[in-house]
């Protein structure tokens, strides 16, 4: 019985649903696209659940942290976290309390979100000042290059020197890295390929033991 | 597999030189001392009774370098709890291994010529920091103990290698113990007699015991809340202590051989003290041959013994038996927990702990980081309090005991430690310069164009944007576009100076902008930017219609693209069929125009694959980050895409194409932007340089 | 052709699997190349339980459930391979996923590994934790970690973009050794100029066969490298015009 | 007006907290990143719940069919909420099987129906390529070349046999060496775009700031005057 739910049904489930979607891609035709898609349906409300599971989690974490030294940060998290999904709910259900949803999202999500995506700017910048400290193979002049063309070919420079960068970042893009990135993502095509047919023949079972 | 110890080259199992390099592999099989059972080269842990196969020391050297491929069975551990008797007997091997009975031959010796021994004096300094005691002056009778110290040692190497971790503490705490002991004896006192009474004494003839404890009680993970309490605990209870050392002291003088009988009885009946495995030895010494092999064989449970109280107040309770050598009743033992005992024990040696977890990175003598690799002290430190409440009040206790002693064994260092202390290093404070010089020049380049006006660059070129500019302006009016909104506020910087001419043009065009996104921010971060391009507000209902969230990636964009109709629109909650600009709009098939704004690479892809099953005639514009630029171009080549702005630079030409109030904004914009970048493409170059003249700093 | 090539694809991949499992049983397991990304990863452990610190796993935000599924598995896998070694060293990591549905999963690992100790009851439900569901957030977060949890190691193996530049960065602030696979272009190109040992593309899906060698991971390794060869003989044929 | 003012204070405020990470991690930027990852997951756990609730509560009220296809889901749902306490995990297995399985699938369509075919397809076209003329013959060529060896520069297994091993080197080997330089040539790409995308915002940020400043100098100097 209890390998029965540990481990039987769950494999039969992932096994089962996992031939249908992929069948649903390989034959569109409309019994089977449709069972698809209704598949992928069900993933998506459950995987909604499992936010419910990050939250707990988040909370349960912090909750432990703001015991102990810089529990402070820990606190504010909870509450702040607290505070948006009230106010969001109350902004998706209630329409009269939009506004608090909207004013939240534009001065306080907004901002932050974007200044730290700003940070990897920076964080990248100091990447690229310490570029061959940690590198020193032949390809790394090649990424150099690479990262300086892309870089200033955006530049609007004076006539000459501005369109041949130009020019040149365009082939920069279209032929040499166009090669690697479609290398690049074959390859991974190919692992994906090989780990899907893993867990779709049920040999590897990251959901049960 | 056999990885070659010399180029890390894969060899198939049983060849004797590397396909390589040549170089000559290691044994094939390795034969379990244990269980006899064959493992694989570079296991180090028997796979069936994970006894250890390679003893620590002999680990090759490559080890400490992490770019050396290590065979990866080599952490591969069974996957089964070990049975009693298997651990038992692991035990009893050990204490073979660690405790050869010509021990007591070499004690007499020790006693004739005492103190010279080096290595108790290193191990000193260490303790002394931690237990801030004058050890540094070694009272006479402390010799005996000490002096016998290096013996063990070099018993102990002879028959295995290592001196494994377990060993080790006990032996180089001894010398400070005499000293060290002085707090933990005292808080017994009033409570329980008969230790009381047997302390002192036995105090005298050694020094040794509550040292091992002392490291032996730190859990892994678990009791570490307990310690933290014991912290605040035991600075009240520092001062009797104090006090108490001077009985022991004056009991020194009297011959140890008086008291073996004496502390023998103690150790039968006393379970507190019995905790001190190692106190056995010196008396030993003095006594008789069997004790030898139970006082190294006690060396061992101190592993078991996890601070946990069940598990402390097991250990005593083991020793009879080891010294009956009668190790298959150790389990019912376990029965006779005495939880009283414990937080005496604990107390006075909490505060210890406290110390050592500061100073462990630092220490770098043999014994130490054997005793690192024992206890995880500040590992426990800093896992959350929460480990406490997990561990119940009484786990089954073989369990806990089987498990710790796999850990003891396990914990045994891999690694010799100074490769182990070049990871504790403290960020370099070169790097905390680079990052703020990096950061302040960053920020210099940024905003001087926004403080002073720099006529640097000119106008900025973008042909695909043009060509899209052209596309868009043949738009009849009124017609219904579809707004994929793939970008939130993280993207919305630079995005909404890419969306925004292109739907500041649409509007002008009169358009109908069907507006949904697989990103959970979409729907909102559209409506700040429509609401800042949109002219007249009261305009809204009859131009755009929010159709908000599609969950589920490509199978909600195929959802959505069959049945726009039947969506809601976000902002106003009515369904889509009731808005009149939907009115005939049902589905992807009824659209003049997609437009895809997208930050992310499979953004883009899922909508164009998805539209051209749904509809491939509609045609698809798009405005991308100039991150995507990259993963974009193929598409606008294969003409999936008729048009494209890529980045601020299409922006700002669009922009001046469409000629808006937002011109001054996108200068500066452009501005400050281009001189990040030149700022950045200069500190790369400077940067490259000085690393290639100057050399890796490391 | 282009409907049957899938099939084909996959067809060969089986075909593969299955032949190599059978010769497997005379004939020893193929090797496959050292990936330093992986193979320093053991050692890593050693010197964590003996710092006493953990190691920091960052699984990356691609959800389980969505088209970034298998990079989050090769990744859990790849965790599994770790987590008996960890757990009975008594230093099991931290773990931090970026997206909710790989919670669960990555805490079955540990479960599993300590019900495999016989002490269920060490589990520390906070060793797995969810940092935040925007890629940003999350990579800022995990960097808030690494500065400031006792980490001894970072190891980054899962479906990021650029943003992974602001963890690398973090740990090497703390100059703390990491390892970092990822599979996506825009994380490879901000981290490759990073301290760390690299993994790219698809080198990410050979981190179980590295890490636990089992014989399954290598034959779909094996497989793999063919299906390499097939994609370069269709590539000719398309040039040829055959296809 | 005024929520606005005060939304226009926080807002500047609290970007400026957050780049002051780039003097120097310290405690306002920490203060600022909790608030901002308890925002998001937050915001992410309305969002997500109310979408949901909103796609399964009509269809539950609705007749048979949908109602049971509303109702699994849910079921499932639920029991994944048993991951959440160790001692009922097994229960949340199936939940998470399914996930695994129909993930795979889907990250198996993508890749071979959307990644793997067409990109083969599309590097071996070289007709397209000539429509450029010879100049686009050997950037097509360049391309397919490159894309080959980036391919083989991922091989994994090694030939025992040295006689194979050495054939391996001498042409696998070689495309390989000559693949990663191409893989590298598009990392150093994907940096820069990556870069510059991010400096956009970074400036976007840093002009918000800025005017965000003016506008508070301006509304002061009304207030005051």
């Amino acid at each position: 019985m209890d390998r029965l739910v540990k481990r039987i049904l769950p494999t039969s489930i992932a096994v089962g649903t996992g031939l249908l979607v992929l069948l649903g891609y390989l034959l569109p035709v409309p019994p089977l696209a449709s069972v698809r898609d209704e598949l992928i349906r069900w993933a998506v409300i459950i995987a909604a659940f499992a936010f419910i599971l990050g939250f707990f989690n988040l909370l349960r974490v912090h909750s432990g942290r703001a015991r102990k030294p810089g529990g402070i940060y820990s606190v504010i998290l909870i509450l702040t976290a607290l505070t948006s999904l009230v106010l969001t709910l109350a902004a998706l259900l209630i329409p009269s309390l939009r506004f608090l949803g909207d004013w939240w999202f534009r001065y306080v999500l907004s901002p932050l979100q974007a200044t730290v995506a700003g940070l990897i700017a920076f964080v990248l910048a100091v990447a690229a000042f310490r570029l061959l400290r940690h590198r020193r193979e032949a390809g790394v002049l090649v990424f150099l290059v690479a990262a300086l063309v892309v870089l200033l070919g955006t530049l609007p420079l004076p006539a000459p020197a501005g369109n041949w960068l130009a020019n040149l970042r365009t082939w920069w893009m279209n032929v040499p890295a166009m090669a690697g990135m479609r290398g690049l993502l074959i390859g991974v095509g190919l692992g994906v390929l090989l780990v899907g047919l893993r867990v779709l023949t049920g040999s590897d079972r990251p959901y049960s033991d | 597999m056999i990885y070659c110890p010399k180029c890390g080259t894969a060899n198939r199992q049983g060849s004797k030189f590397c396909n390589e390099c040549g170089a000559p592999l290691p044994a094939t099989g390795l034969r379990c001392p244990m269980c006899g059972a064959m493992n694989p080269a570079g296991n180090l842990y028997c796979d069936r009774c994970s006894a250890r196969l390679i003893p620590a020391e002999r680990v090759p050297p490559e080890e400490e370098k992490p770019e050396r491929p290590s065979p990866p069975k080599g952490i591969s551990l069974p996957s089964v709890p070990l049975g009693e008797e298997e651990w038992l007997s692991e035990l009893r091997a050990e204490a073979l291994d660690l405790a050869p009975e010509e021990e007591t031959p070499g004690w007499p010796g020790e006693l004739e010529a005492p103190s010279e021994p080096p290595t108790p004096e290193v191990t000193i300094p260490e303790w002394l920091a931690e237990l801030e005691v004058p050890a540094a002056s070694p009272t006479p009778e402390a010799q005996p103990p000490e002096a016998a110290i290096p013996e063990w040692l070099v018993e102990l190497e002879a028959p295995v290698a290592p001196p494994t971790p377990e060993a080790p503490p006990p032996e180089s705490a001894i010398p400070e113990w005499l000293v060290g002991l002085e707090a933990p004896a005292a808080p017994p006192a009033p409570e329980a007699p008969p230790p009381e009474s047997a302390i002192p004494e036995w105090l005298v003839g050694l020094e040794a015991p509550a040292a091992p404890p002392a490291p032996e009680a730190q859990p892994p993970e678990a009791a570490i809340p307990e310690w933290l309490v014991g912290l605040e605990e035991t600075v009240p209870e520092a001062p009797p202590p104090a006090e108490k050392p001077t009985p022991p002291l004056a009991g020194i003088p009297v011959p140890p051989s008086g008291e073996i009988p004496e502390w023998l009885r103690d150790v039968e009946f006393a379970p507190p003290i019995q905790e001190e495995p190692s106190a056995q030895p010196p008396p030993v010494a003095e006594v008789d041959v069997h004790a030898g092999m139970p006082s190294a064989s006690t060396t061992v449970p101190p592993i078991l013994v996890v601070g946990e109280e069940e598990i402390l107040s097991t250990a005593p309770a083991e020793i009879p038996d080891w010294l009956k050598e009668a190790p298959a009743e150790a389990p019912p033992e376990y029965g006779g927990l005495v939880p009283a005992e414990i937080p005496e024990w604990l107390r006075p040696l909490q505060p210890r702990e406290g110390v050592a977890v500061e100073e462990e990175p630092t220490e770098t003598e043999g014994f130490l980081s054997g005793l690192r690799g024992l206890l995880p002290i500040g590992k426990g430190l800093d896992m959350p309090a929460t480990a406490q409440p997990l561990l119940p009040r009484a786990p089954r206790p073989a369990a806990v005991a089987r498990a710790e002693l796999l850990q003891g064994l396990l914990s045994r260092p891999l690694i010799t430690p100074p490769t182990a202390e070049i990871r504790e290093a403290p960020r370099q404070s070169g790097w905390v310069l680079t990052r703020f010089l990096v950061g302040v020049i960053l920020l210099a380049a940024i905003l001087l164009p926004m403080l002073v006006r720099l006529p640097l660059f000119g106008p900025p070129t973008a042909p695909t944007a043009e060509a899209l500019f052209a596309t868009v302006n043949h738009l009849p009016g009124n017609t219904p576009v579809l707004i994929a909104w793939e970008y939130g506020p993280a993207e919305s910087d630079e995005m909404d100076r890419v969306a925004g001419p292109l739907i500041e043009h649409l509007l002008r065009r009169e358009a109908r902008l069907i507006v949904v996104s697989t990103r959970m921010e979409g729907p909102a971060a559209a409506e700040a930017l429509l609401a800042s391009r949109l002219v007249d507000p009261s305009e809204r209902s009859e131009r755009i219609a929010n159709l908000g969230y599609l969950p589920g990636q490509a199978a909600g964009v195929r959802e959505a693209l069959g049945n726009l109709g039947g969506r809601t629109e976000a902002m106003t909650g009515l369904p889509a069929s009731q808005l009149d600009i939907m009115a005939d709009v049902h589905s992807i098939a009824d659209v003049g125009m997609v437009v895809i704004l997208a930050a992310q690479p499979d953004d883009l892809k899922t909508w164009l694959e998805q539209i051209s099953v749904a509809n491939p005639n509609v045609p698809v514009v798009a405005g991308v980050s100039a991150r995507i630029e990259l993963i974009s171009t193929p598409y606008l080549a294969a003409g999936q895409l008729r048009g494209m702005v890529a980045g601020l630079t299409g922006g700002a030409v669009y922009e001046r194409q469409l000629d808006t109030g937002w011109g001054r904004e996108y200068e500066y914009y452009l501005t400050s932007l281009g001189m990040a970048q030149l700022a950045i493409a200069a500190l790369t170059v400077i940067g490259a340089l000085i690393f290639l003249v100057g050399g890796r700093k490391r | 052709m282009t409907s049957i090539l899938p099939w084909l694809l996959i067809i060969i991949a089986l075909g593969v699997l299955l032949w190599t499992a059978i010769r497997a049983r005379r004939g020893p397991v193929p090797s496959t190349r050292p990936l330093p990304a992986f193979d320093g990863l053991p050692a890593e452990l050693g010197h964590s339980a003996e710092s006493g610190a953990p190691i920091l796993f960052t699984l990356g935000s691609g959800t389980v459930g969505g088209d970034r599924t298998l990079t989050s598995i090769a990744a859990l896998e790849t965790l599994e391979g770790v987590a008996d070694a960890a757990v009975a060293y008594g230093t099991p990591p931290i773990v931090a996923v970026g997206d909710p549905t790989i919670l669960p999963l990555a805490e079955d690992i540990f479960l599993r590994a300590w019900n495999r100790r016989g002490t269920p009851e060490r589990y520390n439900p906070t060793t797995v934790q969810f940092i935040g569901i925007q890629p940003t957030v999350y990579a800022a977060g995990v960097a808030d970690l690494l500065l400031h949890e006792r980490a001894h190691a970072h190891v980054l193996i899962g479906s990021m973009d650029e943003e992974a530049a602001l963890v690398t960065h973090a740990a090497e602030g703390r100059g703390i050794p990491q390892s970092v696979a990822a599979d996506r272009l825009p994380a490879l190109g901000a981290v490759y100029p990073a301290d760390a040992r690299l993994a790219i593309g698809e080198e990410l899906y050979a981190g179980p066969a590295r890490i636990a060698a089992l014989p399954r991971y290598i034959r779909s390794l094996r497989a793999q490298d063919v299906l390499r060869f097939l994609v370069v003989f269709l590539i000719l044929m398309k040039v040829l015009g055959l296809w | 007006m005024t929520a606005d003012l005060i939304g226009l204070i926080a807002g500047t405020l609290l970007t400026l907290l957050v780049l002051s990470y780039i003097l120097g991690d310290n405690p306002l930027y920490r203060l600022a990143l909790h608030m901002l990852v308890g925002a998001t997951v937050g915001y992410g756990v309305a969002v997500t719940t109310v979408t949901v609730l909103q796609t399964v509560l009509p269809a539950l009220q609705s007749d048979s069919p949908d109602r049971v296809r509303a109702l699994i889901p849910l079921v499932l749902g639920i029991l994944l909420l048993f991951k959440g306490f160790p001692r009922w995990s097994a229960w949340g297995n199936f939940s998470t099987a399914l996930l695994v399985g129909v993930g795979a699938a889907v990250a198996m369509g993508g890749a071979l129906v959307g990644t793997i075919i067409p990109q083969t397809a599309a590097v071996g076209s070289l007709n397209v390529w000539l429509r450029e003329g010879s100049a686009g013959l050997i950037n097509g060529l360049i391309v397919m070349i490159g894309t080959i060896g980036a391919l083989l520069a991922f091989a994994f297994a090694v030939p025992r046999q040295p006689a194979l091993r050495r054939l391996w080197n001498g042409s696998v080997g070689v495309l390989g060496q000559m693949g990663r330089l191409f893989l590298l040539a598009a990392l150093g790409a994907a940096f820069g775009t990556a870069l510059t995308a991010s400096l956009t915002v970074l400036v976007g940020r840093v002009y918000a700031v800025v005017t965000g400043i003016q506008q508070l100098l301006t509304l002061i100097g009304m207030s005051s005057g």
